[in-house]
C-alpha cells in the first residue's frame, strides 16, 4: 500500500499539466473564480469544454468506443485534481454525467446514436427534471404527467429547482405515465426538447441573489415516442441508477480544495488592502480546521473510489462522501466569511473581483446538503446500509 | 498508487484479532489493568509470538516490516480490544528509536530481546522542562533527569533516557530500570494502562550506554515521536470502529416504547453519524501513516491532520456510544465507558488538537502547502506556468 | 422591568451571606469541592443540612406549616447562588426535593406526619427506584412487582441506577400491582424500608470511577400497605408530578457558576505548578465561550422560574432548562479536562486537591444528559409542547 | 426586581407588531430595499407616529422612554419583520449618541426631528484606520474624513462625523448631507438595508456644528455603540423567533412520504433545538438591555455575552429554518432565505464573535468577574469572609 505514483501515471500527470498550461487561458480561469454557484455559466464552460472535447478528455467514465478517455480512477482522480488546483472551469455534468450514463445503460441503438455525440461536443446542454413543487426528497411522489396520445405524449406539470434550464436545450424528466398503487411504479424517464412549445421558464433567485435555478412549466408540450428512454413506467430504477451513479462517481476533493485556495486569494486581497488576516491566529486556526477537513477527505474519497474499476458503483459509502462533501463545501464558504469580516457586508457592491464572490458562493452552498440528496436522506442511507440499523 | 492491503498484512491482522478475541476478554483486560500495572506476562509472549514487536522494525533493523501502515494495523486491534500492555511504548516509540539512533551492537544487545517479547523498553523523555543532564566525557557520564508520564514505565525493564550534554545536544542514555539511583513512580493512565515518573540521580553511565555514534538524538526523537502518534492515531481509530459496531449491535437490540432503539430515527442518524467519523479517522490515519512511510514526507502536515480529526470524530463516536448505551454507557457495566477513556486519553496524549492546529498553521498554511493535494506527491512542475488569471 | 433589588431583597441576600459566613466550615466547602458527580458523600452534605435545619432553610420549596422557608423564587435564586459561590455542599435532595413533594400532594396524614419531619431533620436518607434493567427512558415497561398478600405487599424484582441506595435506609419505587392493557394503569408508588430482610444492594462503579449508583434486588421484600403513597395503581401520574416537579423546580445556574469556579482554582493550582494557562489564548477563548453560556443560562432561568409563585410549575420551559443544564455540565466538565491537559491522565494518582476531581468529574456529567429524562426525551417534549410538531 | 414587561411596553409591542403586520408585507419589503434605497417614507411617518424614534430616549431629551429594554421591543419587531429602514442607525445610534454628548440647543435641534420623522441622522465613524481629522478652532474647523459602512447614510439628511482633533480628541461634527465637498456613496447591505461611504474633503464647519461642550467624544461613542449592539441583538432575536415560528409551520403543513414533514422525529429534534436557541438568544439580549439599563453595570461582560451568544444561536437557527424548507429555504421564494441573511449580517456588524470573545477574556475573566452572578447585581459582601477551604 503506498501513495507514490507509478511511471504511467506520473506521465500521464505530467501531460494534464502540460495540456492545462497549454490551453486553459486566463479568461477561463477568472471565469471560474467568479462562479458562486454550483456550476459556471456557459460562456465559461463551453469552451473548456471544446478544449477537452477535441484532446477526448471530456468524458472519463464514458466507455471508450462511445468517447471516453478511458482512465482509471486513479487517472481521473490526478486529473480532477490538476484541473482544480489550474482553476480550470467545471465541465457542466448535467449532459456528460447524468443524462449520458442512463441513456447508455437503458437507451435504445438510436438514442444513443442521437444524444450521445451532441453531448460529447457540447452541442446539446441538457438540464434535470427531477423535482416538483410538491416532491422534493419524496421525488416519488411527481405529478408531472405524460398521456400518449396517438404519435405523441402529451406533458403537463412543472418541474421546480431546475439547475440552467434557461441555458438548456434538453431536458431529462421524470413524469407520470401511469396512477399505480405503489407510486414509483408509474414513472418514466423521457426527453424534452426544450424549445418545445408549451415549455415556459420562470427564473428563481437563489438565496446568493443569482439566477442559476428555474421553475419549467409545462403545457401541452408533445414529445415524441422516441423521447421516451427504455420502458415505459420503468423511469424509477433508471433515475435510482442515475442518483447512485452522480453520488458515487463526483470527485469532490479537489474542488473543494479550489475553494480554499480562492479563500487563500481573497485573504491576499485583503492584506493588499491593510487587513492583516494572517496574523489573526483565531481566523488561521479556523483555516487550518478546514484544510485538515479537506485532506483527510481527499484521502476518504480516493480510498473509496481508487480501489473500484471505471464504472463500478461504490456503494453506500458514497452517501459519506455526498454528505461530508456538501457540508465542507459549506465549511469552506463560512470560513471565507468570516476571514472576509466586515467586507461581507457589502452585498453586490464589489468590482468582480475574488471578494465578489465569497458571499454569494457561501448562501448558494447552503443548497448542497439539500439538493442531490438532501443530508437527511443519505443519513438515513448511511443508517440502514452501512450500520445495519 | 496501491491502495489495498497486502495479503500479507490482511493474514496478520486477521491472526492478531482471533489472538485477542480469545484470550483479551474485557473482564481479563480490568484484570490486567487494575492489579498487574497493565501488563500479562502470557499476553506479552502471545503478541511476540505472533511477531507484534517485529512489525514496527524494518528486516535491516531485524524486523518483520518497518512500515507504519502495518505498525497501525497492529494497533488498530489493539484499540478494538483496549489492550493495556505498553506496545505503543515499547515495540513502536522505543523501537523505532532506538531503530534510528543506535549503532549496530547497540541495535542488537537492544532490539532482538524487544522483538522476541524479552525485554520491554520505556522512553523517558518529557520532563515538563526540568532539563534532564549529562555530565561527563568519554570514560564515562554523570545522569541526572526527571521525567514524567513515561509510557511503559510501570513494567520496563529498561529505561532510554534521554538528556541534554555539555554542548546543549541531546542523547539518549540506556539504563536498566532496576540501576541504583533511578526510582520509578508507577501510576494509572486514564486508559487503564500504566506509566512512571522516573527520577534518576547522579547515575554514573558508561560510555557505551548512550546510544549511537554521539550525534544529536533530537531529530530522531521529533521523528519517532510522530511515529509514536501516527500509531496513537491508529490505536484510536480501532477503539472509536468498536465502541460503533458494540452501538449499532446495541441499539438493535435494545428496546424502548415497544420497539428496538434502531427503530427511532434520531437514533438511525445518530449512529450514521458516528459511521462518517469512523470513515473520516480511518482515512485520516492511513493517510498519516502512508505519508509517513514515503520519504520526503511532509511529516508536519500529516501527523497534524491526523491527530486533530482523529480527536474531533472520537470525541463525536465517544459522546454518542455513551449517550445511546444510556445507563449503560456511563457504568462499568460494559466495555463502553471505558472507550470512551480511551480516546478521552487519546486527545490528551501528545499533545492536544489545539497545538497540533498551531504547528499545521506554522508549517502548512505558513508555506501555502494546503493549497496542494494532501494525497497525491508533490508534483514536478516547476517549468509549466499558466496564464495570469 | 430590571434586576436590582428591592431592599427586602437585598436584606435577605446579607442575611443568607452572614449566615454561610458563620456556619459553612472549611471542611465543607473541600468536601463540596471534591465532590466528583451529582451529590456529595451524607459525611459532607449532612452536617451541612443540619445547619440548614436548625435555621429552617432545608426545605424551600414546602409550605410553610410543614417546615417550609416560605420564600419567593427570587429569593430561592438568591440563597441558592450565594450558596454555591460560597462552596457549601449541595443539600441532597432525593428526599426534601423529590420524595416530599409527592408526600405533600398525595400522601396521608398519617404519612406526612411519618415521613417529612425525618425529611426534613435528615434523619432519613431517601432513595429513588425508577429504573430497571429493562426499562430506563420508557419507565412504565417496568416489572418489579408488588402482590398485596393478607397485610403486606411482597416485592420481588430490581431497580437499577439507584443513586446512594447504598446510604439510604427509605427507597420510594413505582412497583407494578396490576397487568392493565396501559401499562402505565398497574404502577404504585411506594416506600420500602431499605433495612427489610430481601433488599440486597449490588455497587455499579461509574464511568468516572466512582460509586455512587446501584443496582437494588427485592426477593421478597414485605412492606406494609401502609408504604403505599396515594391510590394503588395510580403511581405513574404521582411519578409524572415528581419528573414535572424535579424539572420545573430546580436552579442549575448556580451550580453551573461553582463548577466555573473549580475550574478557576484548577488554573490557579497549574499556574503554582508553572503551567501557564492563562496565557494561554485559546483556551481563554474557550473558558470565555463556557462563562458565557452560564451567564446567558442564569438569565434563562430567572426569566423562566422567576415570575412563577413557589409551586407553581413552569411547563415545558423546564425541558429546556434541563436540557440546557445537563449539557453545560458536560460543556463545563470537558473545558476542565482540556485546561488540565496532559494532567488529565493520571487516573486517582492526585493527592486530594481540585486537580484530582475534575476529570472524574466531567466523565461522571456524561450521565447528565441520560438520567432524569434524557436529552432525547426533553427534545421530544419541546417539539410537541413549545414548538408545537 | 421585576421581570416582567409593563402594560405599557406590552401595548407598544402590540400595536407596532400590528401596524407592521398590516403595512410591512414582505413583496412590500423586497420593493423597498431593491428600490428605495432601503427607505419607504409613509413607513417612516407610520413609525414615527407610532412613537419608535423615541423610545431609545428619555423624556429629560425630548423622548419617551430611554430604556434599552424597550427599544429591544421595537427592534425585535423590526427584525421579525425584516424591515429594513434605518431605525438603528438614526433612532437608536445616532439618537442615543446625540443625546449623551449634545448641549441643550442641540438636542432640541436635532432630536425633536428626529423623534418626529422629519429628519434622519447617520453616525459616520468607522474609517478602516484612515484617521478623520478636524483642524481649526473657535472660528471654525476643517473637516476630512472617509467612513465606511455608515447605516442609513444612504437616506439621511444629516451626518455625524467623527474625527480627531489636534489633541488627538475625537470630536463629533454635524453636518448636513448635502454640503458641497461631502459626497456619498450608497450601497446595500447583505441583509437589504442601505448604508453608505462617506468622503469628506475639506469641508469647512462651523464651531457651532461641534457636538456638545468641547470634550472628549469618545467614551460616548463606545457607550452608544455597545447600546447600538444591544438593539441589533434584539433585532436578530425577532429574526430568529419569526425564522422558527415560519418553520414550525412550514413543516407542520408540508408534506413528505405521506406525512407531513412535523412526523418525522429527526425534524421534531432539529425544531426543538431550534426552540431552545431562541429561548437562549431572548434571555441573551434581556441579560444585555437591563444590565444596560443599570447604573455601574459591567457593560463588556453584558454586551460581548449577547454578541456572542445571539451569533452562536442565530446561526443555528438560520441554517436549520434554510435546511428544513428545502429548496424554498435557498431562494427568493419565502422569506427564509432573507431571514438567513439577516442573522448573517448580524454576526458579521459591530466585530465577530471571535472579537467579542476576547473582550470578555481581557475584561470579565481577566477580573474573574465570571465567577459570580451575571444576573445578581454585585454585592456588597467585603467584610464576610469564608473560611479557608
Amino acid at each position: 500500500m503506498d501513495l507514490i505514483l507509478t511511471p504511467a501515471q506520473r506521465a500521464f500527470r505530467r501531460e494534464v499539466q502540460t495540456f492545462l498550461a497549454t490551453h486553459l487561458t486566463a479568461e477561463m480561469r477568472q471565469g471560474q473564480m467568479l462562479t458562486a454557484g454550483v456550476y459556471p455559466e456557459p460562456d465559461v464552460s463551453r469552451p473548456w469544454h471544446h478544449a477537452l472535447y477535441r484532446k477526448g478528455w471530456v468524458a472519463p467514465l464514458w466507455p471508450v468506443e462511445y468517447g471516453g478517455s478511458g482512465w482509471t480512477t486513479i487517472e481521473r482522480f490526478i486529473f480532477e485534481s490538476e484541473c482544480a488546483l489550474a482553476g480550470a472551469p467545471v465541465v457542466y455534468p448535467i449532459g456528460v454525467r447524468l443524462a449520458a450514463p442512463v441513456i447508455l445503460a437503458f437507451g435504445s441503438e438510436e438514442q444513443k446514436r442521437t444524444y450521445l455525440p451532441r453531448i460529447l461536443s457540447g452541442e446539446d446542454y441538457w438540464c434535470q427534471g427531477f423535482s416538483e413543487p410538491g416532491a422534493g426528497s419524496d421525488l416519488a411522489s411527481l405529478q408531472t404527467r405524460a398521456v400518449l396520445e396517438g404519435d405523441h405524449y402529451t406533458i403537463n406539470g412543472s418541474k421546480i429547482w431546475t439547475t440552467h434550464a434557461h441555458h438548456a436545450n434538453r431536458m431529462f424528466a421524470l413524469v407520470r405515465t401511469a396512477n399505480t398503487p405503489r407510486k414509483q411504479d408509474g414513472i418514466s424517464f423521457i426527453v424534452i426538447d426544450m424549445q418545445s412549445p408549451g415549455v415556459e421558464i420562470r427564473p428563481i433567485i437563489s438565496i446568493g441573489g443569482e439566477h442559476d435555478i428555474n421553475q419549467v412549466f409545462f403545457t401541452d408540450v408533445r414529445v415524441p415516442p422516441s423521447g421516451l428512454i427504455g420502458e415505459v413506467n420503468a423511469g424509477w430504477s433508471y433515475a435510482k441508477y442515475l442518483l447512485e451513479f452522480e453520488r458515487g462517481t463526483g470527485l469532490f476533493s479537489s474542488r473543494l480544495r479550489s475553494g480554499l485556495k480562492r479563500i487563500e486569494r481573497a485573504i491576499d486581497a485583503l492584506e493588499a488592502a491593510d487587513r492583516h488576516i494572517r496574523d489573526n491566529m483565531d481566523l488561521m486556526a479556523r483555516l487550518a480546521d478546514v484544510a485538515i477537513e479537506i485532506d483527510v477527505f481527499e484521502m476518504l474519497e480516493l480510498m473509496t473510489l481508487g480501489l473500484l474499476e471505471p464504472g463500478q458503483r461504490p456503494g453506500p459509502t458514497s452517501s459519506v462522501l455526498k454528505l461530508r462533501a456538501s457540508r465542507l463545501k459549506q465549511t469552506v464558504g463560512e470560513l471565507g466569511v468570516e476571514i472576509l469580516g466586515p467586507s461581507a457586508l457589502r452585498w453586490q457592491d464589489h468590482p468582480e473581483d475574488v471578494l465578489s464572490v465569497i458571499v454569494p458562493d457561501y448562501l448558494n452552498s447552503r443548497a448542497a446538503t439539500i439538493f442531490g440528496g438532501a443530508s437527511e436522506v443519505q443519513l438515513g442511507i448511511i443508517a440502514k446500509s452501512l450500520a445495519g440499523v | 498508487m496501491d491502495l489495498a492491503y497486502s495479503e500479507e498484512q490482511l493474514l496478520f491482522r486477521q491472526s492478531l484479532e482471533r489472538y485477542l478475541g480469545e484470550n483479551y476478554s474485557f473482564a481479563h483486560r480490568r484484570h490486567v489493568a487494575a492489579k498487574l500495572h497493565g501488563f500479562d506476562p502470557e499476553v506479552w509472549a502471545g503478541l511476540a509470538e505472533l511477531g507484534c514487536f517485529g512489525v514496527p522494525l524494518t528486516t535491516e533493523h531485524g524486523g518483520f516490516d518497518g512500515r507504519l501502515v502495518t505498525t497501525g494495523l497492529v494497533m488498530q486491534a489493539l484499540g478494538r480490544h483496549l489492550v493495556v500492555e505498553p506496545v505503543l511504548g515499547s515495540a513502536v516509540i522505543a523501537g523505532r528509536l532506538i531503530a534510528r539512533v543506535a549503532h549496530a551492537a547497540q541495535r542488537d544487545e537492544l532490539l532482538t530481546p524487544l522483538i522476541a517479547g524479552t525485554s520491554r523498553i520505556a522512553f523517558a523523555h518529557d520532563d515538563l522542562g526540568t532539563k534532564a543532564s549529562l555530565k561527563g566525557g568519554a570514560d564515562g557520564y554523570r545522569l541526572t533527569a526527571r521525567k514524567t508520564a513515561v509510557l511503559g514505565g510501570a513494567t520496563a525493564d529498561r529505561l532510554l533516557v534521554s538528556a541534554l550534554n555539555a554542548a546543549g545536544e541531546l542523547r539518549l542514555a540506556i539504563l536498566d530500570a532496576g540501576t541504583s539511583g533511578v526510582s520509578l513512580h508507577p501510576y494509572q493512565l486514564l486508559d487503564g494502562s500504566w506509566a512512571a515518573d522516573v527520577l534518576v540521580q547522579d547515575v554514573t553511565i558508561g560510555s557505551d550506554r548512550i546510544l549511537g555514534d554521539g550525534s544529536d538524538a533530537g531529530p530522531a526523537i521529533t521523528a519517532t515521536l510522530d511515529d509514536g502518534v501516527v500509531a496513537a492515531c491508529w490505536e484510536a481509530v480501532g477503539a472509536m470502529q468498536a465502541a460503533y459496531e458494540q452501538t449499532c449491535a446495541y441499539v438493535r437490540e435494545r428496546r424502548q416504547f415497544d420497539r428496538p432503539l434502531a427503530g427511532f430515527q434520531v437514533v438511525q442518524h445518530k449512529v450514521a453519524e458516528m459511521a462518517v467519523c469512523c470513515e473520516e479517522a480511518g482515512a485520516a490515519a492511513l493517510l498519516a501513516a502512508l505519508k509517513l512511510d514515503s520519504e520526503g514526507a511532509d511529516r508536519d502536515r500529516a501527523v497534524a491532520a491526523a491527530k486533530v480529526r482523529i480527536s474531533h470524530c472520537g470525541r463525536f463516536v465517544a459522546k454518542e456510544a455513551v449517550q445511546l448505551h444510556g445507563g449503560m454507557g456511563v457504568s462499568e457495566e460494559l466495555p463502553i465507558a471505558t472507550y470512551f477513556r480511551k480516546l478521552l486519553t487519546f486527545e490528551l496524549m501528545f499533545g492536544s488538537s489545539m497545538e497540533y492546529r498551531r504547528r499545521y498553521v506554522k508549517t502548512v498554511i505558513a508555506a501555502r502547502a494546503h493549497e496542494m493535494s494532501a494525497v497525491l506527491p508533490a508534483a514536478e512542475r516547476a517549468d509549466i506556468t499558466l496564464p495570469a488569471a
